[in-house]
């Protein structure tokens, strides 16, 4: 079994400019490298390259050695040959990994039947989801999964593919602290096994208990690497510093404050979807100045009860008083997914413009507002597609505070950035709740996040 | 919601399957005419096959020599023996003997007797068709032959029961409702299937009382599209293809492996005018549509055979009909435009002509049912433009004609009118140019002299008599033009020539299957 | 299931009151009259006369009100007859049955044929998209697309009939001449389902679930049959449950051209001799059978996509 | 750049040139034929009815330029005067399908409920009515005038229309930012104007371009059974009927009005789709 993969000097660049320059690292046996960084720091970029699915016009040079071969030289075919024997993948968001239309013991069978020609593939495709607790999930379809089935069954095809060398990307994305451990628990279990363990992410929290050495990425430079514990209680660049100083964990306590009126109250909330009953008379107030955060499992019916709140989605029974007199545009919403809350077409500019036009805003108000959200200028003029989720979101934030809100439902609003946007965004909701009173119902699935964040927080059950 | 795991692919699979049967499958009736021993001759044709009544199908059932008729006609297109050998009118013209063919079996072996071939005759008079025209009082059978008593004289009866509604089948043919159910005749050969709207299915019938013919099986192909019957004769699937399209005509000539035979039956597309409208009531206005058509070039183009321009109504080929020296219809532009001034029409602003206010546009109606009308139509079109004579073409259902003639609505159609229905032309002429004219023929034009002489006719059998009368009627049509004549008609019939004794009928009574033999190709 | 079984019962009866009513009422008020137009189709044009088409009229009673018609013709279909035809006499659904047949072969061949030229094409231009191939691809199914079936069938004729002396250009009985008129149409249907089949390839290549198949090292065939060809069939079979009302209608010239017996030549045929009771049960079987087919085709999708299923 | 899109599977970005090649040859074919079709008639002086029977099927380059049909009338001018008739008509048609199905089928989707029930069985009742039936019957009131002829063709295209239309304008409405600009205080109107036609458009554009092309083609159909032919009038449809019997003696000429139709419904196509997976 190989004892390394080696990356040389990795250079990545597109014909105009260096995407990744110089990059040089080791996975060793028991040793797992993380790649640490925020999104666009290039850490994709090298897994791509050890992976060969770079994007079309994209040039690698440098080395990177595994297996007594220097993976850049390979052509399409031997690439392919590597693919789930030697070099196998965990997704990220392994939901939209899964073929929607197989069941999900047929995703796991096919890699014994036709990547390792096993006999009895069913059988051990039965034995690998038992392992995983799926044993009685060989007939769902993903869509019949929850999200943390769906990780765990791309654990198990993963395991099953049984390759030496085992990329894992943002293997936490999108999990509750639950499932986050229990995916951790399975990637040691990987690296017990001997096999090598590239990890990129930007959850600082996963990095510290997968151990072995970490290496944080800025705009396709490895800034700091070395033994991951060393690393990230001494952190000697200052972005590695803030990468941490980023992660909830270390996020300031919020200081208690005398919250305002009560602006908005629901009374013995219930709803269902079909059989599945998500809550049943519950109450919720959220006053002036007030964050609170709502916390559980996925499929506990967390957004249901903001859309609810907003008035997106009726509630079976109970009823929703909201605070007399607020405008009815006093209550909005900022979404987990930032590009897909704007129109893919409209420039940042003219969604605006629009919105300002519509409630006759004036342009000034516009201007000042997008310099207390650090938006430059030259954003206006890009398209969704063209910025970062954290811009994105504070775009969101923007067009939200514009109508002067007061309530306002962040469902996921933070999940879906890296930390340092993520901390900023929370910081802004914050910042907009102690000077604009403004009442924020905080949903998340990240329980420390909620702790640090709200003033207090209501927890669902499944 | 179902979490068991089903066999998915294996339904799947099964589904291919039996897409994949569906598409190698014979479909229905595969074996037919295949598994067969001897070739079943293939004759094409244009006519679709419709039920089993002789008043609407009987012309399949003549053609294909299934059913036989009392009468026949001979070459000359002049009544013959059929299942009558012969017959004898008494003095008085009323009292007609049809003296039986004897040893005349049916299809299905009873023989042929009087009353059967007598009761034959009473329902296809009872039933719509040209005998029902005929002034029968009664139709009895005595011992070998069937008598036929008139209410007054009527030569043309022996012509008229060679008309394929009149065909004589065996009882049993006849559910006792009297409706046909199947078709058991006396020809050369018994229908075995009869497939509307596209088939029939033929075997030879071994006693036939005309010999046992040489060809055991054939069958009949509707083919409606001229281009695919043309494409039959020439893969060879055709062994014989009736009426075929001009334009294809040189093209079958050339192919060696066929053989070509035209001729000419007496039918012509004619325009059938309103004589009643201001617009055609004027002789001069009809002559002058009648000079504007140039019908050499539209036989020349259209019909590819210059010489079917119709300078007079009835083709060379109807003797007796066609006045040999009779000035002919030609085109002069001059003499119409004359014509037509004299007539008080003015050319208008746009070339077309007026008169009180009134422009020269009428409505020039044909149907589909015969492909040339509508080109022929277009052509005339553009050529009665030039003399200022604007005409919009409708394109629409045969039954448009005989339905405008009757409310009067009609201007102008152009039609394509058989003067074979009844053998004898007269049969004809008595429907179309009788004294309030005729469905197909004049309209709102009658002449007393032409009613007077049709009469004379009617009850004149021998053809020396008839003739001086029949050029005048000839001339007075010349003249009056009631119906404007434009082309003649070319019936052609390809045969393969691996079948020899193929002869083209011009009364398109018979295909002559009986006949016909495999011969070396 | 039971839901969906329902829904397609109740557009069943739905269509066939509604086809029932429309072709009556839509027959009835057409100009011209109808006993000479049934004449006409009885008798033929030389036979036609004024006095045949009285006949007519008095035989077929056509001059009886027309609510009384109309309610017959619901209380025959209500015990399942369809009446009889007013041309030829014989009950409406011998004749349909002796042409629905052969009709239901050509389609069903059709189909096929055209699923065995389209889908491979559109595969290989799917997983080759905006490729020389895709493109030459697309202008292939374009140009059949703008011919006219019978030009395209009277090529066919040309090629296998007249040069290759393979196939009979015209007639019916056996698979040979069923070939050139099922042809004709599958390359009219296969010019469009390729490209449909060629944009679903290419939109399934572009999802994640298929990149992380090859990424799991299944060899691309696998990838292809296992997760390609399922999830891009979906809409191609959707695609064709509508196309199929053109198969059973939009045959009619090539029915012509190939003198094949068919149901399309059968409606237009009675719209033109005005037989009521025949163009009601022609447009009511092709109706059912539009019902019928759209209701196979669900099912398959289904099959298919378990998601449809679940109520997603 | 958009690499922070990118998984470990290697998404390339969505290719966001609105003018690929393949649309600008297509919007320049169009153009031809429109001017062919608007000028010709201006500049070809031949009168497309005007008959020379001496000049039958005269080959292409004597003194007729594209040559002569069957009745020695100048090609050029028929089809210039044909496409002018077939591509308007087939413009009037496809939009007189196009307006309702598009309508009705954002209607059903926004309204739902009943609304879209009625709607929905509304259209697989035509749908399952024979179109060529609707179209005979209707032709039947006019016979020989092309106007009915094509709004009986739209009587039946128009639900492909309302299937597309309802069915992606559904699955836009359940979209996050749909409801944010809801949330946001935009009206309906709106909505529709800047995010439900922007999306639905391409789809729509393939659509018609289809459309269009069956349209033609069904004319020819018709006439081919002699239904809404009206002489002189060239058509393009009916056009390739009436030189069907001399694809012997001149296949070329039979050919011409076939490749118009070829080149508008490749046009059409180039342009709606630029070769883009849709």
């Amino acid at each position: 079994m190989t004892s390394a993969l080696r990356i040389e000097d990795l250079t990545i660049r597109t014909a105009d400019r260096i995407l990744v320059s110089g990059f040089s690292a080791t996975v060793g046996r028991g040793e797992p490298l993380t790649l640490l960084g925020e999104s666009g720091s290039g850490k994709s970029l090298v897994a791509q390259a050890i992976m060969g699915t770079l994007p079309p016009g994209l040039l690698a040079s440098g080395r990177i050695l595994f297996d007594g071969a220097d993976l850049l030289c390979l052509d399409e075919v031997a690439r392919r040959s590597l693919w789930g024997r030697r070099i196998g993948l965990l997704p990220q968001e392994p939901w939209t990994a899964l073929d929607p239309t197989m069941r999900a013991g047929g995703q796991l069978a096919e890699v014994h039947r036709y990547v390792h020609g096993r006999h009895d593939a069913d059988g051990l495709a039965a034995a690998g989801l038992g392992e995983v607790g799926l044993a009685d999930a060989g007939g769902h379809y993903p869509f019949q999964m929850s999200g943390g089935m769906c990780q765990r069954l791309a654990l198990a095809i993963a395991h099953a593919a049984d390759t030496p060398l085992l990329l894992a990307d943002e293997p936490s994305k999108g999990l509750d602290g639950v499932l986050r451990a229990d995916v951790v628990a399975r990637l040691q279990r990987e690296i017990a096994a001997g096999r090598l363990l590239l990890t990129i992410t930007h959850d600082v929290a996963l990095a510290r208990v997968l151990g072995g050495t970490a290496c944080v990425m800025l705009d396709g430079q490895a800034v700091e690497a070395g033994p991951t514990v060393r690393l990230l209680n001494a952190p000697a660049h200052s972005y590695t510093r803030a990468l941490i100083d980023a992660d909830p964990s270390a996020w300031p306590p919020r200081t208690p404050r005398e919250p305002g009126p009560s602006v908005i109250e629901a009374m013995g909330l219930a709803k269902a979807f079909g059989r599945r009953r998500l809550f049943t008379d519950l109450d919720v107030q959220v006053r002036a100045g007030e964050i609170v955060a709502v916390v559980g499992p996925s499929g506990s019916g967390k957004t249901t009860l903001g859309n609810i709140l907003v008035g997106t989605e009726r509630p079976d029974r109970g009823r929703v008083r909201r605070v007399p007199g607020a405008a009815p545009l006093g209550f909005q919403k900022l979404y987990q997914d930032p590009p897909a809350a704007f129109v893919p077409h409209q420039t940042m500019g003219r969604a605006l413009d629009h919105l300002a036009r519509r409630h006759g805003v004036d342009r000034e108000r516009v201007e000042e507002l997008l310099a207390r959200l650090k938006l430059a200028p030259g954003l206006r003029k890009q398209r969704p597609g063209e910025l970062s989720g954290g811009e994105l979101q504070r775009f969101a934030l923007a067009r939200v505070l514009l109508l002067d809100p007061v309530f306002l439902f962040a469902d996921e609003a933070t999940s879906r950035l890296d930390p340092v946007n993520q901390m900023e965004v929370a910081g802004l909701l914050r910042e907009s709740s102690e000077q604009d009173g403004l009442a924020i119902l905080f949903v998340t699935h990240d329980t420390v996040m909620a702790e640090r964040i709200a003033d207090r927080s209501i927890t669902l059950q499944q | 919601m179902l979490f068991v795991p089903r066999p998915r692919r294996a339904v799947l699979r099964g589904l291919i399957g039996l897409a994949g049967l569906l598409a190698l499958a014979p479909a229905a009736g595969a074996a037919e005419g295949r598994s067969a021993p001897e070739r079943a001759l293939t004759v094409v044709g244009p006519w679709e096959v419709g039920g089993l009544d002789p008043a609407s199908n009987g012309h399949a059932f003549t053609r294909l020599q299934v059913a036989e008729t009392l009468v026949g006609v001979d070459a000359a297109g002049a009544p013959a023996p059929g299942l009558a050998t012969g017959w004898t009118v008494a003095p008085d013209g009323l009292t007609w003997h049809f003296l039986l063919r004897s040893g005349v079996r049916f299809h299905d072996g009873s023989p042929l007797t009087a009353g059967i071939a007598a009761e034959s005759l009473r329902r296809a008079r009872a039933n719509v068709g040209p005998l029902s025209r005929v002034p029968i009082a009664t139709i009895s059978a005595e011992d070998g032959a069937v008598v036929v008593v008139l209410q007054r004289p009527f030569a043309l009866l022996p012509a008229f029961l060679a008309n394929h509604t009149t065909i004589i089948l065996a009882p049993a043919s006849y559910e006792p409702s009297g409706r046909v159910v199947r078709i058991i005749g006396t020809g050369p050969y018994c229908a075995v299937t009869v497939a509307p709207p596209l088939r029939i299915e033929l075997e030879r019938f071994e006693d036939w009382w005309g010999g046992r013919p040489a060809i055991a099986r054939a069958r009949y192909l509707a083919v409606g599209q001229g281009e695919t019957r043309a494409l039959m004769a020439e893969s060879g699937e055709a062994d014989v293809v009736v009426s075929i399209l001009p334009v294809s005509l040189a093209r079958l000539r050339r192919n060696p492996k066929l053989a070509v035979q035209t001729v000419t039956p007496p039918r012509t597309r004619l325009l059938k005018l309103n004589a009643g409208s201001p617009l055609f009531s004027d002789p001069r206005a009809r002559r002058a549509l009648s000079l504007a058509l140039d019908r050499t070039g539209l036989a020349k183009v259209l019909l590819r055979n210059p010489g079917l321009g119709a300078d007079q109504l009835f083709p060379p080929a109807v003797s007796g009909w066609h006045a040999e020296g009779l000035p002919p219809l030609t085109r002069d532009l001059a003499q119409a435009r004359l014509l037509l001034a004299q007539a008080g029409w003015r050319p208008g602003t746009d070339g077309i002509l007026e008169r009180d206010g009134r422009r020269f546009a009428a409505t020039l109606r044909t149907y589909s049912a015969w492909p040339e009308l509508p080109p022929l139509a277009a052509a005339i079109q553009a050529q009665a433009r030039e003399v200022g004579i604007d005409l919009a073409v409708s394109i629409g259902n045969t039954s448009d004609i005989p339905a405008r003639h009757r409310d009067g609505s009609l201007d102008l159609g152009l039609v394509s009118r058989s003067f074979a229905m009844i053998p004898d032309p007269l049969g004809t002429m008595l429907q179309d140019f009788g004294l309030d004219g005729g469905d197909w023929g004049a309209m709102n034009w009658s002449s007393a002299e032409t009613a007077s002489l049709l009469d004379r006719l009617a009850v004149l059998a021998d053809p020396a008599e008839r003739e001086p009368l029949q050029r005048r009627l000839a001339e007075i049509l010349q003249a009056e033009l009631p119906v404007i004549p434009v082309t003649w008609a070319e019936l052609a019939v390809v045969a393969n020539r691996r079948v020899a004794g193929v002869r083209a009928d011009p009364l398109e009574r018979s295909y002559g299957l009986a006949e016909m033999r495999w011969g070396t190709p | 299931m039971t839901r969906l079984l329902l829904g397609r019962l109740v557009q069943a009866a739905l269509v066939a009151l509604v086809v029932g009513g429309l072709c009556f009422a839509l027959v009835r008020v057409l100009p011209g009259d109808a006993a000479f137009r049934i004449a006409a189709d009885r008798y033929g044009p030389d036979a036609l006369t004024a006095q045949a088409a009285e006949a007519v009229r008095q035989e077929l009673g056509l001059d009886r009100p027309w609510p009384e018609l109309l309610l017959r013709w619901f209380g025959e279909l209500a015990q399942g007859h369809l009446g009889n035809s007013l041309v030829s006499g014989e009950p409406v659904s011998e004749e349909l049955a002796s042409q629905l047949g052969p009709s239901l072969w050509l389609a069903a061949s059709a189909l096929v044929l055209s699923l065995l030229i389209g889908l491979p094409l559109g595969l290989v231009s799917g997983l080759r998209a905006g490729s020389g191939l895709d493109r030459l691809a697309l202008i292939g199914a374009v140009a059949l697309r703008a011919l006219p079936p019978f030009v395209l069938g009277l090529v066919l004729m040309l090629v296998f009939s007249i040069r290759l002396e393979w196939l009979p250009p015209a007639g019916y009985g056996t698979w040979r001449e069923m070939a050139l008129p099922s042809l004709t149409l599958a390359l009219g249907l296969a010019a469009v389902s390729s490209r449909v089949a060629r944009d679903a390839v290419a939109a399934v290549g572009a999802t994640t679930y298929y990149r992380f198949a090859r990424l799991k090292g299944l060899p691309e065939r696998a990838v292809l049959v296992r997760h390609g060809l399922r999830n891009a069939a979906i809409p191609v079979i959707t695609y064709l449950g509508l196309q199929a009302v053109y198969l059973i209608e939009g045959v009619v010239v090539v029915e012509s051209l190939f003198a094949y017996p068919g149901i399309g030549h059968a409606l237009v045929h009675a719209v033109i001799a005005r037989d009521v009771p025949m163009v009601q049960g022609a447009a009511l079987v092709m109706g059912l059978m539009f019902v019928l087919l759209n209701l196979g085709v669900d099912l398959l999708c289904r099959l298919l996509d378990p998601r449809l299923g679940a109520g997603r | 750049m958009m690499l922070q899109m990118q998984d470990l599977a290697g998404t390339t970005p969505p290719r966001s040139d609105p003018w690929p090649i393949s649309r600008r040859i297509g919007l320049g074919l169009l153009a031809l034929l429109a001017a062919f079709a608007l000028l010709g008639p201006v500049l070809v002086t031949a009168d497309p009815a005007r008959q020379d029977l001496s000049a039958s099927l005269a080959p292409i380059g004597s003194d007729f330029l594209l040559g002569a049909d069957h009745y020695g009338r100048s090609m050029l001018a028929r089809l210039a005067y044909g496409a002018r008739l077939s591509f308007g008509m087939a413009l009037l048609t496809m939009l007189s399908a196009a307006a309702p199905g598009l309508l009705l089928g954002v209607l059903a989707a926004w309204r739902g409920g009943v609304t879209e029930r009625a709607l929905v069985a509304l259209s697989d009742i035509v749908l399952a009515l024979p179109g060529l039936l609707l179209v005979l019957l209707l032709l039947a009131f006019a016979p020989g005038h092309f106007l009915p002829l094509y709004l009986g063709l739209s009587l039946s295209l128009w639900v492909e229309f309302f299937r597309v239309a309802r069915t992606t304008t559904a699955r836009l409405l359940v979209e996050p930012r749909i409801e944010a600009s809801r949330l946001l205080g935009f009206g309906t109107f709106y909505i529709l104007r800047h995010q439900v036609l922007p999306e639905i458009a391409p789809l729509l554009l393939t659509l018609a371009s289809f459309a269009m092309g069956t349209a033609i083609l069904a004319i020819s159909t018709l006439s081919a059974i002699s239904v809404g032919l009206q002489p002189p009038t060239p058509e393009l449809g009916s056009m390739i009927v009436e030189l069907l019997p001399y694809y012997d003696e001149a296949p070329l000429t039979v050919l011409m009005p076939g490749i118009l139709i070829f080149l508008l419904v490749l046009g059409l196509q180039l342009t709606a789709r630029g070769g883009t997976v849709r």
